[in-house]
C-alpha cells in the first residue's frame, strides 16, 4: 500500500479536527478572547482539515479505484437463532472513493475560507464562541455526511449538519424573524428527514432480506468495492420506487427543492458567513450528494427517475422566477441556490449523477463566492436592500470584481466554472430526450432558467454596484472595501470561480468525476460525461444556452443598468404578478397556515379532548363515587337492626354464591 | 457467585434510607454518600456480570440468591432477587438518577431530612422491582415506589398537590391491584411449585385457553398505568405539573421504566401466550399514546405538562417496540427506557429550574431566555434535541432501532411514529423558539442563572445522554447479555 | 328409642331460626331484641344437641363435644342476657327509652 | 307414628308457636310469658333426645334464671309492668330475608339422611369428664368470657354515669 493510499485510513481525522475545535471553543468559550473568541483556532482546525482532505483527494486522483473503508462498531447485537442470524450492527466507518474525495474538496476549502472570512465580517458580534463552536461542529457533521460509508451514519451526520443550521440561523436568536426562520428550516428539513428515514427502512428491508449478512454490516453503501446495487434488482420494484421517493423526499428537504423550498430564503436570517458555507456551498447540497449516492449505490426505478427530474427541473424555474423580484440581495442569492440545486437534482434524476456533482462542485465555488461578495457590500453599508445601495464598484474594487467573477460564472459565460457544469447539465438531458420524452418540458424550464439567472443576477450587480452612488443618502458614503481576511477568501474563491470548470480538463483531477466502480452489475451503463465533450449537437446547444444568458445580461443591464431605475410596468395584472411572486407564490402562507392553524387546532382540539373528554371521564368516576359513597352514607343508620338486615343480607348473599353461582362457574369453565 | 451483590446493595440502600431520615440537618450528605456508595456498588455489579444463560429453557440470572421467605403448605414464598442485562440498564438508569436528584435539590429547605429520605425511598423501590424475582417481593416494592412518589408529590408540591398526590395514588394504586390480581392468577392457575420468577416461568405453558389472554390484559393494565398509556394517562400531567422538580424527575426518569421493565419482565418474559394473543391492542394503544401524546404537547402552554405529554409519546414508542416480538424491538425498547429516563430527567429539572427563575413555567409569557439565562437556556436545548431524537444524543440510536424493528415487523405502519416524529420536534422547536428566542420578556428583575449545584447535576445527565449517544454500544453490550436474544418468543 | 326424622329437627332449628331473625330486623324495643336472640341461639343449641345425638353429627364431630359445645353456648346466652340487660339498664338512663332506633349514635 | 315421633312433633309445633307469639304479642310481660313457655318446650325436647343434662340445664338457666332477668328487665325500664309495645309491622324485607334464611338452611336438609338410628345416649359422668378433660378449654373460655361480661355489665350500671 502506498503512501497516498495509505492516507485514507486517517480520513476520520478530517471531521475529527474540527470537532476537536467545537470542544475547545465550546468548553472555554469567552476565555479565548484574545484569538478572536476562538475564531483563529476554528480556522486553524479547518485548516488542518482542508491540507488533510486535500491529501487524501489528491491520494484518490493519484490511486484511482482503490476505495479504503475504516470501520468502528457502533451498535451490535450478536448473531442469535430467533433476531438476526448473522447478528445486527451499526457502524462508523469512512469510505473515501472518488465521490467523497470531491466533496472534501469542496466542503473543506470552502470551509476554511469561510472560516477565515468570519474573522472579519463577525468581528463586531457578540456571542462570537458560540458561533465559532457551531459552525465547527457544522464542518465535522458535513465531512461525516461526505465521508459516511453507511446509510445510518450519513443520516446522523445529516441531521446533526441540520441542526448546526439550526442554531446558526437561529445566531442572532433576540430577533424575532431569525428564532422563527430557524424554527421553519429545523421544521420543513425535518419532513423530509423522517421520510428519508423510511427511505433508510425500506432499504434495509431489501438487503437485509436479499443478504441476512448486509444487517450484520452495517447498512454499508458498497461490499469490497461493489454497490449493493444488485441486492436490490430482484426485489419489488414497488418497493424500490417508494424507496427512491422517500430518498428523494430527503433530498428535497435539505436542498429545498419544491415543494420544501420556502426555508432556504428565510434562512438568510443567519449571518451571511452561513449562508455562504451552509445556505449555498455545502449542507444544502447534501441533499444532491445523496441522490448520487442514491442513484450509484442504491438504484432508482424509472418512475423515481422521472419523479427526480420534475422536482429539479420544476424547481430551476420555480426559484429563479421569484429571484427576479426580491430586493433583498442576500434573498436574491438564496433563490439562485434553490434553482441551481435544481440543476443538480434534474442531472442526477436523467442519470448523470456525476454531472450533477460536477455542478454541485463548480456551484459551491461561485456560489460561496457570490455570498462573500454580498457579505462584504452588506458589512459595508449596512443594508441589505438593493434599493438602497448604488455606485459601490468604485468604493470596493474587490469585492466588485469577486461578484462580477461570481454574476459570470453563475450566469454561464464561458469559460467560467458555471459555464462547463451547466451545459453539461443541459446537453446530458437533452440526449436522453430521445428515450425519454418526458423529460421534455423540464429541459425547457430549466433552459429558460438559463435566461432568468443571468437576468437576476445582473440585476443584482447593476443595482447595487453600478450607477450614482447612492439611492439613500448616507448609507454608502462610509462605505470602504474590507479587510484583508475578508479579500482573501473572496480572491481565492473568484480564482476557482474561474477555472473550476477548466481543471476538469486535467486528467488526475479528471479521475474523481470518473469512479471506476467495481460492481459487476451496474444497472445500466452511466453515460458518465465528464468532462463534457462537444459533438456537433452539443456546440448548438452551448451556443444556444450561452445566447440565452447574454440575453438575459442585457435585459438586465436595459432595465437597471447604468444606474437607470426602469419604470416598473404599472398594469394590473403585471403588479399582480410581482405581488404573488413577492408572496412566493403563497407558498409559505399555506405552510405558515398548516402549522399555525391547521395543526395547532387539531392540537387545541385534541387538548380539549384530553382534558374534559378522557380526563373527565375520569373525574366522573371520581365523582359518581362520591356521589354513590354520599348516598351509601345514608344506610349507616345506626339502627342495630338494619345492621342485621345488611348481615344476613350478606349471609344469604354467600349462600347463592356457594349454592349456585360457584357450581355454574364452575361446570362453565370446566374445573377449575 | 461468591459475593450477594444485590443484598449488600440492598442494605446499604436501607441503612443509607433510614440514616438520612434520622439525619436531620446534614441528611443531605448522607444522601450523597448514599448514592455515591450505590453507584460504586452498580459499578461493581457491572464489574462482574456475565450473563448465565438458560438452563433447560429459562433464564438465568447472575449474582442470583434465593432464601426461603415464607412458606404456608404449597405456597411458598422466597426471597429471590437476582439482575440480567435488562435490569442491569435500569439500575444504573436509577443510581445516576439518584444522585443527580440529591445534587439538584440539595439546597432543600423544607424538612431536608424526610426530603432526602424520600428521594432515596423511591430509589430503593425501583431498586428493590429491578432485582426482585419473586411475585410477592416484586409487588412489595411495586408498592413501596408509591407510598414516598405520594408525600413528596403531596408534601412538597405546588398548589394544587393535594388533588394530584390522591389522584396518582389513587390511579396507579387501582392499577396494581389489578396487576396483583394477574401476578397471584398467574402462579396459582398455572400451579406453579413457589412464586419464583423462574417456577411461574417453567409453569406458564400449563395454562390453557383464553386464560393467558386475560392475565397478561391484567398484567398489562397495571403495568400500562405505569407506562402510561393512553387513555389511563390522565394521571401524568397532573402529578408532574404538581410535583417538586425532584419529585417530577424521579417520576418521569425511574417511574415510568416500571411499567416497561415490568411489561418485559413479569408479562411478555412469563406469558408469552398472553402476550401473542393481547399484541393487536398493545399495537393500538402504542400508536394511539405515541399520537397523542405529541400532538397534546403541541398544544399545552405548561413546560412541565409539555414535557409529560412527550413522556407519554416516547413511552408509546417504548410500548411499541416492546409489543413488536422481535429481539431487536427488546433492545430498542430497554435503550429507549434508559434515554428517556435521563433525557426526561434532564427537561424537567431545566423546566424546574426555569419555574424558580422566572416565578412561571407558562411557555408564551417568558421569552428571550437564553439571553439572560445562558446555561439555563443551554441544558434545555440539549434535552430538547436529544428528546426530539438528535444524533450523538442518547435518544437517536434507541429511536433509529425501534423503529427499524417497526419496520421489519409492521411495514408501512412505521410512518405514524416517523410523521409525529416531525410533530415532536415541532413542539420542541417552537417552545425554543417561544421560550429561549426572540426579544426578551417576562424576566423578572432579579435574575441569576441556575447555580453550580444545579449545573452539576444537569451536567451529569448531559454527559450521560452525550456519551451513550456517541458510544451507544457501552449500553447495547449489557443489554444484549440477557435473554432478549435467545428466548423462543 | 326409635328413629327420629333429621328433617324435623333441622326444619324446627331452622324454622325458629328464621323466627329470630325476623324477630331481629323488626323489632326496636330492646328486650324483645334479646328475645329474639335467645330464639336463635336455642335454635343452634338444638342442632348440636341432635347431630351429637345421631350418626350424622358424629361424623362431624365427637358426640359428646356436641353437648359440651351445647353447654357452653348455653353458658353464653346466660352472659349475653346479662350483659343485654346491663344495655338496657344503661340505654334507659340515658335515653329514657329502650327503643334501639334512638341508639342510633355511637357517641352520646 | 312412634310415641317419640308423636311427641316431638307436638313439642316442636308448640316451640314455634309459643316463640311466634313471643314476638307478637302485644304486653311485653305476656311475651316472657310465653318464651318462658318456649324454654319448657325445649328442655322437654332435649330429654327427648337423650340429653337430659342439657335439658335439666336449658330450665335451670333458660326456664329460671333468663326469664327471670328479663322480666326484671322489664320491671326496671317500666313504670307499669304491663304497657303495651307499639308493634311495627311486618316489613317486607325482613321478611323475606327470614324466609330467604329458612329456603336456604332448609336446602341443606336434603344432604342428609332421611331418617336415622341414634348412637347410644351418653351418661352424666361421660359428658362431665369429657367436659373437664378433652374440652376443657371450652370451658376456660367460656369462664373468662363470663368474667369479662361481668365486668363490662357491672361498667355499664355503675353509678355516676352519665
Amino acid at each position: 500500500m502506498n503512501f497516498w493510499v495509505s492516507l485514507d485510513q486517517w480520513a476520520f481525522l478530517v471531521p475529527l479536527l474540527p470537532a476537536l475545535a467545537f470542544v475547545i471553543i465550546g468548553a472555554l468559550g469567552e476565555r479565548l478572547s484574545k484569538l478572536e473568541h476562538g475564531g483563529w483556532l476554528a480556522v486553524l482546525f479547518s485548516a488542518g482539515s482542508m491540507v488533510l482532505g486535500f491529501l487524501i483527494a489528491i491520494g484518490e486522483m493519484l490511486g484511482p479505484g482503490t476505495y479504503v473503508d475504516v470501520r468502528y462498531t457502533w451498535f451490535s447485537i450478536p448473531p442469535s437463532s430467533t433476531g438476526f442470524r448473522d447478528g445486527f450492527s451499526l457502524v462508523m466507518g469512512t469510505l473515501v472513493d472518488p465521490i467523497s474525495a470531491l466533496m472534501l474538496i469542496v466542503v473543506t476549502l470552502v470551509g476554511f475560507v469561510v472560516m477565515l472570512y468570519s474573522i472579519g465580517y463577525m468581528h463586531r458580534d457578540t456571542g462570537l464562541p458560540r458561533y465559532y463552536a457551531i459552525l465547527s461542529l457544522f464542518l465535522t457533521a458535513m465531512l461525516g455526511v461526505v465521508l459516511a460509508d453507511n446509510l445510518l451514519m450519513f443520516f446522523l451526520f445529516w441531521e446533526l449538519v441540520g441542526v448546526c443550521s439550526y442554531f446558526l440561523i437561529g445566531f442572532y436568536y433576540a430577533k424575532p424573524s431569525a428564532a422563527s426562520a430557524a424554527k421553519e428550516a429545523f421544521i420543513v428539513t425535518r419532513v423530509g428527514d423522517v421520510l428519508f428515514l423510511a427511505g433508510i427502512f425500506i432499504y434495509f428491508a431489501m438487503y437485509a432480506s436479499a443478504d441476512p449478512s448486509w444487517a450484520a454490516s452495517g447498512f454499508l453503501f458498497t461490499k469490497g468495492n461493489a454497490a449493493f446495487l444488485p441486492l436490490g434488482q430482484g426485489v419489488n420494484p414497488t418497493l424500490l420506487t417508494i424507496a427512491g421517493i422517500f430518498l428523494l423526499a430527503g433530498a428535497a428537504g435539505k436542498s429545498a427543492q419544491f415543494p420544501l423550498d420556502a426555508w432556504l430564503p428565510d434562512a438568510m436570517e443567519g449571518p451571511t458567513t452561513v449562508s455562504a458555507l451552509i445556505h449555498a456551498a455545502t449542507m444544502v447540497a447534501a441533499g444532491v450528494y445523496l441522490l448520487v449516492i442514491g442513484s450509484l449505490f442504491l438504484g432508482f426505478t424509472s418512475t423515481d427517475q422521472l419523479a427526480i427530474v420534475a422536482v429539479g427541473g420544476f424547481t430551476t424555474i420555480w426559484a429563479a422566477s421569484m429571484a427576479c423580484v426580491h430586493t433583498d440581495i442576500k434573498r436574491v442569492i438564496a433563490y439562485s441556490t434553490v434553482s441551481q440545486l435544481g440543476y443538480m437534482v434534474l442531472a442526477v434524476g436523467a442519470g448523470f449523477a456525476m454531472v450533477g456533482l460536477f455542478h454541485l462542485y463548480t456551484h459551491a465555488m461561485f456560489k460561496a463566492l457570490l455570498f462573500l461578495a454580498a457579505g462584504s457590500v452588506i458589512h459595508a453599508v449596512t443594508t441589505q436592500d438593493l434599493f438602497k445601495m448604488g455606485g459601490l464598484r468604485k468604493k470596493m474594487r474587490y469585492t466588485a470584481f469577486a461578484f462580477l467573477a461570481g454574476a459570470f460564472a453563475l450566469s454561464g459565460i464561458p469559460p467560467f466554472g458555471g459555464f462547463w457544469s451547466k451545459d453539461d447539465i443541459l446537453s446530458s438531458v437533452y440526449s436522453q430526450l430521445g428515450t425519454h420524452p418526458e423529460y421534455w418540458p423540464f429541459y425547457l424550464m430549466a433552459l429558460a432558467t438559463v435566461f432568468l439567472t443571468a437576468y437576476y443576477i445582473f440585476r443584482v450587480y447593476f443595482l447595487a454596484f453600478e450607477g450614482p452612488s447612492s439611492r439613500e443618502p448616507g448609507l454608502s458614503e462610509h462605505a470602504h472595501e474590507s479587510p484583508w481576511v475578508m479579500r482573501v477568501p473572496m480572491l481565492v474563491l473568484a480564482g476557482m470561480a474561474i477555472v473550476a470548470g477548466l481543471l476538469v480538463f486535467i486528467p488526475p483531477f479528471a479521475t474523481l468525476f470518473n469512479p471506476t466502480l467495481t460492481s459487476p452489475a451496474f444497472p445500466v451503463a452511466l453515460p458518465l460525461n465528464v468532462p463534457p465533450s462537444y459533438p456537433l449537437v452539443d456546440i448548438e446547444l452551448s451556443a444556444l444556452s450561452v445566447a440565452l444568458a447574454v440575453g438575459g445580461i442585457l435585459v438586465a443591464w436595459w432595465l437597471w443598468g447604468n444606474g437607470r431605475l426602469a419604470s416598473m410596468p404599472r398594469s394590473a395584472p403585471a403588479r399582480w404578478m410581482r405581488e404573488t411572486l413577492l408572496q412566493r407564490y403563497y407558498v409559505k402562507a399555506a405552510y405558515d397556515w398548516i402549522g399555525g392553524v391547521g395543526v395547532y387546532s387539531i392540537a387545541r382540539a385534541s387538548d380539549f379532548v384530553d382534558r374534559f373528554v378522557i380526563d373527565g371521564t375520569v373525574r366522573g368516576f371520581e365523582r359518581s363515587f362520591a356521589g354513590i359513597s354520599q348516598r351509601m352514607r345514608k344506610i349507616q343508620t345506626g339502627v342495630v337492626s338494619d345492621y342485621a338486615a345488611y348481615v344476613i343480607t350478606g349471609l344469604i348473599a354467600v349462600f347463592v354464591i356457594v349454592l349456585f353461582v360457584a357450581p355454574w362457574l364452575v361446570s362453565r369453565l370446566g374445573g377449575g | 457467585m461468591s459475593v450477594p451483590w444485590i443484598s449488600i446493595t440492598l442494605a446499604s440502600l436501607v441503612v443509607g434510607t433510614v440514616a438520612t431520615f434520622l439525619a436531620g440537618r446534614s441528611a443531605r450528605w448522607v444522601a450523597l454518600a448514599t448514592s455515591i456508595v450505590f453507584l460504586i456498588e452498580i459499578g461493581l455489579m457491572f464489574w462482574g456480570y456475565s450473563w448465565p444463560g438458560l438452563l433447560n429453557g429459562i433464564p438465568q440470572f447472575a449474582y442470583s440468591e434465593t432464601h426461603a421467605w415464607i412458606s404456608i403448605g404449597w405456597l411458598n414464598i422466597n426471597y429471590t432477587v437476582g439482575v440480567d442485562g435488562i435490569s442491569l440498564v435500569l439500575i444504573l438508569l436509577t443510581g445516576i438518577l439518584q444522585i443527580a436528584t440529591v445534587l439538584y435539590s440539595w439546597k432543600e429547605e423544607k424538612r431536608p431530612n424526610a426530603w432526602f429520605g424520600l428521594v432515596l425511598l423511591t430509589c430503593l423501590g425501583c431498586f428493590g422491582v429491578f432485582v426482585a424475582l419473586d411475585i410477592l417481593f416484586f409487588f412489595l416494592f411495586w408498592e413501596a415506589v408509591l407510598v414516598p412518589m405520594f408525600f413528596i408529590i403531596g408534601y412538597w408540591g405546588g398548589p394544587n398537590r393535594r388533588y394530584a398526590a390522591i389522584k396518582f395514588f389513587v390511579y396507579t394504586h387501582v392499577a396494581s391491584v389489578v396487576m396483583l390480581v394477574g401476578l397471584l392468577a398467574l402462579a396459582f392457575y398455572s400451579h406453579a411449585a413457589s412464586l419464583d420468577f423462574s417456577s411461574v416461568y417453567a409453569a406458564e405453558p400449563a395454562l390453557a385457553g383464553v386464560v393467558p389472554a386475560f392475565l397478561f390484559v391484567a398484567l398489562f393494565f397495571g403495568f400500562g398505568v405505569k407506562f402510561p398509556i393512553v387513555p389511563f394517562h390522565t394521571w401524568l400531567p397532573d402529578a408532574h405539573v404538581e410535583a417538586p422538580t425532584g419529585g417530577s424527575v424521579l417520576l418521569a426518569g425511574l417511574l415510568l421504566k416500571l411499567g416497561g421493565y415490568g411489561l418485559i419482565r413479569w408479562g411478555i418474559e412469563v406469558i408469552p401466550n398472553g402476550f401473542h394473543t393481547d399484541q393487536p391492542i398493545l399495537f393500538v394503544i402504542a400508536f394511539v399514546s405515541i399520537v397523542w401524546g405529541s400532538v397534546l404537547s403541541l398544544s399545552q402552554r405548561d413546560l412541565k405538562r409539555m414535557v409529560a405529554y412527550s413522556s407519554i409519546n416516547h413511552m408509546g414508542i417504548v410500548l411499541l417496540a416492546i409489543a413488536l416480538n422481535s429481539e431487536l424491538g427488546l433492545v430498542a425498547a430497554l435503550f429507549l427506557m434508559f434515554a428517556h429516563g435521563i433525557v426526561s430527567a434532564l427537561l424537567f429539572m431545566t423546566a424546574g429550574s426555569t419555574h424558580d427563575i422566572f416565578r412561571t413555567r407558562d411557555i408564551p409569557s417568558i421569552g428571550g431566555a437564553a439571553s439572560v439565562t445562558p446555561r439555563l437556556a443551554t441544558a434545555m436545548m440539549i434535552g430538547s434535541l436529544a428528546s426530539l431524537g438528535l444524533p450523538a444524543l442518547i435518544s437517536f440510536p434507541a429511536e433509529f432501532t425501534a423503529l427499524l424493528a417497526t419496520w421489519q415487523a409492521l411495514a408501512y405502519w412505521v410512518l405514524i411514529p416517523l410523521i409525529v416524529l416531525v410533530v415532536t420536534a415541532g413542539f420542541y422547536i417552537w417552545m425554543m423558539q417561544r421560550l429561549l428566542f426572540g426579544p426578551t420578556k417576562g424576566i423578572p428583575n432579579s435574575v441569576h442563572d441556575i447555580a453550580s449545584l444545579e449545573v452539576v447535576a444537569m451536567g451529569i445527565l448531559i454527559a450521560v445522554t452525550v456519551l451513550f449517544g456517541v458510544l451507544p454500544n457501552l449500553l447495547v453490550h449489557w443489554i444484549v447479555m440477557s435473554p432478549v436474544g435467545v428466548w423462543p418468543l | 328409642m326409635t328413629s327420629l326424622s333429621i328433617v324435623g329437627f333441622v326444619g324446627l332449628s331452622t324454622a325458629l331460626l328464621a323466627i329470630s331473625t325476623f324477630g331481629i330486623l323488626t323489632r326496636r324495643n330492646f328486650i324483645l331484641l334479646l328475645i329474639s336472640i335467645e330464639i336463635g341461639m336455642n335454635a343452634a343449641i338444638l342442632d348440636f344437641l341432635y347431630f351429637a345425638a345421631f350418626p350424622t353429627g358424629s361424623h362431624y364431630f365427637d358426640g359428646l363435644q356436641g353437648q359440651s359445645i351445647a353447654i357452653v353456648l348455653i353458658g353464653l346466652a346466660a352472659t349475653e342476657v346479662a350483659v343485654g340487660l346491663a344495655i338496657v339498664l344503661a340505654l334507659n338512663r340515658l335515653k329514657g327509652s329502650i327503643n334501639v332506633a334512638e341508639a342510633s349514635s355511637l357517641r352520646e | 307414628m312412634s310415641l317419640e315421633e308423636l311427641a316431638f312433633l307436638v313439642l316442636a309445633l308448640v316451640a314455634v308457636a309459643t316463640a311466634v307469639l313471643a314476638l307478637f304479642v302485644r304486653e311485653l310481660v305476656h311475651t316472657i310469658l310465653w318464651i318462658g313457655v318456649f324454654f319448657v318446650d325445649l328442655a322437654a325436647i332435649y330429654f327427648l333426645i337423650d340429653a337430659p343434662f342439657l335439658g335439666v340445664l336449658q330450665l335451670g338457666v333458660y326456664a329460671g334464671a333468663v326469664t327471670i332477668l328479663l322480666l326484671f328487665g322489664i320491671m326496671v325500664t317500666r313504670k307499669r309492668i304491663f304497657s303495651r309495645e307499639a308493634i311495627t309491622g311486618i316489613g317486607a324485607l325482613p321478611t323475606a330475608l327470614a324466609v330467604a334464611m329458612f329456603v336456604f338452611l332448609a336446602l341443606v336438609v336434603g344432604e342428609f339422611p332421611g331418617s336415622e338410628q341414634p348412637v347410644a345416649a351418653y351418661s352424666v359422668t361421660d359428658l362431665s369428664r369429657a367436659l373437664f378433660s378433652t374440652f376443657g378449654v371450652y370451658l376456660l373460655l367460656l369462664g373468662l368470657v363470663m368474667l369479662g361480661a361481668l365486668a363490662g355489665a357491672i361498667y355499664l350500671v355503675r353509678e355516676g354515669r352519665e
